[in-house]
């Protein structure tokens, strides 16, 4: 019986989300969807974290694992995947009842789509691959335009869905012919077919159209264009779980496929296989977002373009694959835990200023807030730094072990981390401008100032964010070996 | 490779390529709706000649029968005028991506014309209802069951963007603007 | 092995010759004297009235898009149907599986008013 | 004159490129669905006509058989949104949409 404990997370997440549909519908008074959603979506994260302590081992049948994994990595990113999912659906609780948003869709739609992105970042099968990319996409999709009334979100969301279809097409054409080359639609299969000598043409093209379209996901430099729209049409919660989930689970496939299907020396070599690609687009990545940032009023948009930049970091770690295995991975594994509580943060202090139907939105919106209200400016100063990369915080942690496995890595990965270290310095400055605001500046006469919401549903979901990223930045060592532990088992 | 196999290859090969090219180069969205059938069409015979009878069923069914369905209802809601003559935006921009995208893939569809793969006799349920019943019903039983989540997203999706408030959100916006009034003021 | 399929090519054909021939033989057999009143749109003898396109409310789309999902939910239950007993009580809990997940969601677009039709 | 996989493939491309550029260069959100379509259907050729030459299993009709129940799942939800944006706009071409791009 123990061996499905590592299936138990999807199983649950399931039944919770069916429970949920069917209490919205037939519940008499206003039932409190936002509660029962974050507790299935806590459970399922705290099965599998229990899982991946304990350590148990799976004896899933064949069916099961040919498609999904059953690993620690797997069982990593169903707690991360959870936990961002939980706290985007703690800040919607809020944020929906204060801004009269107050529809049932949006937790059934968010806990599903964490349920596809939870099969994404288990799939060792093309198959499962695009089926969780596509249940997660499609939730999200809907998501971004949930608030139709407006016609940002519709426009956002309309871009998102053209430009997600263009992008799952083309990973889908390189699925197809890599299925060519190689006869086989597994990880695995496909890496056997490759180092049996398959039609290069076809290898490579299909490489190259996988990972197109897998770039397009985790929204680094040229496949970009949609982040900015989509995050700041969306409403906040739905941005939160946007920026967290859906890019651990797509990095987490990244990885994957990288190390299982295109590990053999030839497509890893350091000249002519993808980790050179990839450098240059981490590179981008951290220049453009950090760049673009700086001259946003937006803070939604500039926080879109913060999380292109953080794509570029946790990029320089997947390029280190190439050289040192499980470091690398284990440096990206913890990034993406320390993004997800760090931008959740963030995002969460930026909904708590907003009330009562007037969001806060610009930087001009958060003029004094922090004289006029401190406690509630606080969680805003810790995600800040954290995103910062500031000592004590989650964040610091991540771009310190990122860089540690690049340099590590020697060659021109010393130059990419180099080149990382300098843009998230320029980066200092946006989310450095977010406290100027909060606490010198003063607000003009006749602004509306920006009044914190008083829900418990955002402070629950601030306090947890806040706890883990003190946690994370005082204590990272536990977290790191269970990165560690799962790392070993992908490169093993 | 009998001639009357590739005879229906050619013919729907040619056909498929009318109806794509239809698709991409008609004016009015109804008549692009009328290539895409058409195209859906022959790719279905296209997949007898691969011997996927249940797939060409199914091509059938889901897309000539149902999503082309969808857009031409789609179309009819939003009036099928023709595109109005505009300024074409970013000429260039376009252009450029028509041309390399053109290169680009006569390129690689030249460049694996010639991939070596002979005609091996397919077993008998190969491609049959039976044949892949027995494959999607015991080895993919796993994506079997995710897709049931797909298409739950996918409808839940579609009512959360299409469907009109309920009387509990009417009163919950309504309170919204008088918050955000009474603000302002 | 197309030959299996000579039938289903056969009554096609014939399908396309017989709306060809209506078509050709109408148009070339008939006399043609045509005056402004026969070529106006006919509307059972009364003037016609507003566009010729009929725009549909936006209310039936929604029944359009549930009709494509529900369409394929069907699409997965032919092969099954033709092979349950050969599956046995595996296909049986797959299927049950499938159909509940399906099920609830009828029932949620159901009762969030999306198969209404009064405005 | 003998047509093997190759064939198949070069179709599969061409088809797979013509819905590529069709997307990229109409403005007409309807016609960018319906090229979105042709590049799905594009790929099930491959995976058809792979698996005929590789006829031991069922994989790439399997996959195919998915990729349609979800292009059409996509196509409805893609629907929804196009029908939420001419609700507000009024409208279905592309360059409406700038209201973002500053």
């Amino acid at each position: 019986m123990s061996s499905w404990i590592h299936v138990a997370p999807l199983v649950l997440l399931v039944g919770g989300g069916l429970f949920i549909m069917l209490a919205d519908v037939f519940a008499k008074e206003r039932p409190e969807l936002a509660t029962v959603t974050s507790v299935a979506l806590g459970v399922s994260g705290c099965v599998s974290l229990a899982a991946l302590v304990s350590g148990v081992a799976p004896q899933t049948p064949a069916f099961l694992t040919s498609y999904l994994a059953v690993d620690k990595m797997a069982l990593f990113f169903d707690v991360v995947i959870c936990t961002g999912a939980a706290l985007s659906t703690l800040l919607a609780g809020g944020y929906l009842r204060e801004h009269g948003y107050e529809r049932g869709e949006f937790y059934v739609l968010t806990l599903f789509s964490a349920f596809g992105a939870m099969v994404l970042a288990r799939s060792v099968d093309l198959l499962s691959l695009f089926v969780g990319l596509e249940t997660m996409s499609l939730g999200v999709y809907a998501l971004v335009a949930f608030r139709r009334a407006s016609a940002r979100a519709v426009e956002g969301a309309m871009k998102y869905f053209l430009l997600g279809s263009f992008a799952a097409a083309i990973l889908l054409f390189g699925s197809a012919l890599l299925y060519a080359a190689t006869g086989h639609t597994d990880y695995a299969g496909i890496a056997e077919g490759i180092a049996a000598g398959a039609d290069p043409r076809l290898v490579l093209a299909g490489m190259l159209l996988v990972v197109v379209g897998l770039t397009f996901k985790v929204s680094a430099v040229p496949f970009h264009m949609w982040t900015p729209d989509a995050y700041e049409g969306a409403m906040t919660p739905a941005t939160t779980f946007m920026s967290v989930a859906v890019k651990a689970a797509a990095f987490a496939v990244f990885l994957r496929v990288l190390v299982v299907a295109f590990g053999d020396p030839m497509s890893m070599s350091e000249a002519s296989g993808w980790p050179p690609a990839l450098a240059a687009l981490a590179a981008l990545s951290m220049v453009y977002g950090n760049f673009a940032a700086v001259s946003q009023q937006n803070i939604k948009r500039m926080l879109a373009y913060s999380s292109i930049a953080h794509a570029g970091y946790v990029l320089v770690g997947v390029v280190a694959v190439f050289r040192v295995g499980d470091e690398a991975i284990s440096a990206v594994l913890f990034y993406l835990l320390a993004y997800t509580v760090s931008n959740a943060l963030a995002l969460g202090s930026l909904i708590l200023m907003g009330s009562k139907g007037r969001e806060a939105v610009s930087y001009d919106d958060l003029r004094g807030v922090g004289r006029r209200h401190p406690m509630a400016a606080l969680p805003f100063v810790i995600g800040v730094l954290s995103l910062m990369g500031f000592p004590p915080t989650a964040g610091f942690f991540g771009k310190y072990y990122v860089f540690n496995a690049a340099v590590h890595s020697g060659g021109g990965m010393v130059w990419l981390a180099l080149l990382g270290v300098l843009s998230s310095a320029v980066g200092a400055y946006y989310y450095l401008r977010v406290i100027v605001v909060m606490f010198m500046k003063e607000p003009e006469k006749g602004q509306v100032l920006a009044v914190p919401m008083r829900s418990g549903y955002v402070v629950t979901a601030l306090s947890i964010a806040g706890l883990a990223v003190m946690e994370l930045g005082l204590m990272p060592g536990w977290f790191l070996d269970l990165a560690v532990q799962a790392a070993q088992q992908l490169v093993a | 490779m009998t001639t009357a196999k590739f005879i229906l290859f050619a013919l729907s090969a040619l056909v498929a390529l009318g109806g794509a090219l239809g698709t991409v180069a008609a004016r009015r969205p109804l008549r692009a709706a009328m290539s895409l059938l058409i195209h859906i069409i022959a790719l279905a015979a296209l997949y007898l000649t691969l011997s996927a009878h249940l797939l060409a069923a199914v091509q059938l069914l889901v897309y000539a029968g149902a999503v082309v369905v969808l857009f031409v209802f789609v179309i009819m809601l939003i009036g099928p005028g023709a595109e109005p003559p505009h300024r074409q935006r970013a000429v260039v921009s376009r252009t450029l991506s028509l041309t390399l995208m053109t290169i680009v893939t006569t390129t690689l569809a030249f460049s694996i014309s010639d991939v070596a793969a002979d005609w091996v006799t397919a077993p008998a349920a190969f491609g049959t209802v039976e044949g892949v019943g027995n494959a999607l019903y015991k080895e993919a039983l796993v994506p079997f069951e995710i897709v049931s989540i797909t298409l739950l997203v996918a409808i839940v999706g579609a009512v959360a963007i299409a469907r009109r408030s309920t009387k509990r959100e009417i009163a919950a916006k309504r309170g919204r603007e008088a918050g955000a009034a009474e603000q302002a003021a | 092995m197309l030959s299996v399929y000579l039938p289903v090519f056969l009554l096609l054909a014939v399908a396309a010759l017989v709306a060809i021939l209506m078509f050709t033989l109408t148009s070339v057999l008939g006399p043609k004297k045509p005056t402004p009143e026969k070529l106006l749109p006919y509307e059972s003898g009364s003037n016609t009235t507003g566009a010729s396109h009929l725009r549909l409310s936006v209310k039936f789309y929604l029944t359009a898009i549930l009709f494509v999902v529900f369409d394929i939910e069907a699409v997965f239950l032919y092969p099954w149907g033709s092979m349950f007993r050969e599956l046995g009580w595996f296909g049986f809990v797959e299927m049950l599986g499938f159909l509940t997940i399906l099920a609830v969601t009828l029932v949620y677009a159901w009762k969030k008013g999306a198969l209404e039709w009064e405005t | 004159m003998e047509v093997g996989l190759g064939e198949y493939l070069a179709l599969a491309t061409i088809l797979f490129g013509t819905g590529a550029i069709g997307f990229l260069i109409r403005q007409n959100m309807l016609i960018q669905l319906m090229c979105i379509e042709l590049m799905l259907n594009s790929v099930n050729v491959a995976l058809v006509a792979t698996n005929r030459f590789y006829p031991d299993n069922h994989a790439g009709q399997i996959f195919s058989f998915f990729v349609i129940a979800v292009a059409a799942a996509e196509a409805a939800v893609g629907l929804a949104i196009v029908i939420a944006f001419y609700r507000l706009k009024k409208t279905v071409e592309t360059d409406e949409a700038d209201l973002l791009r500053h």
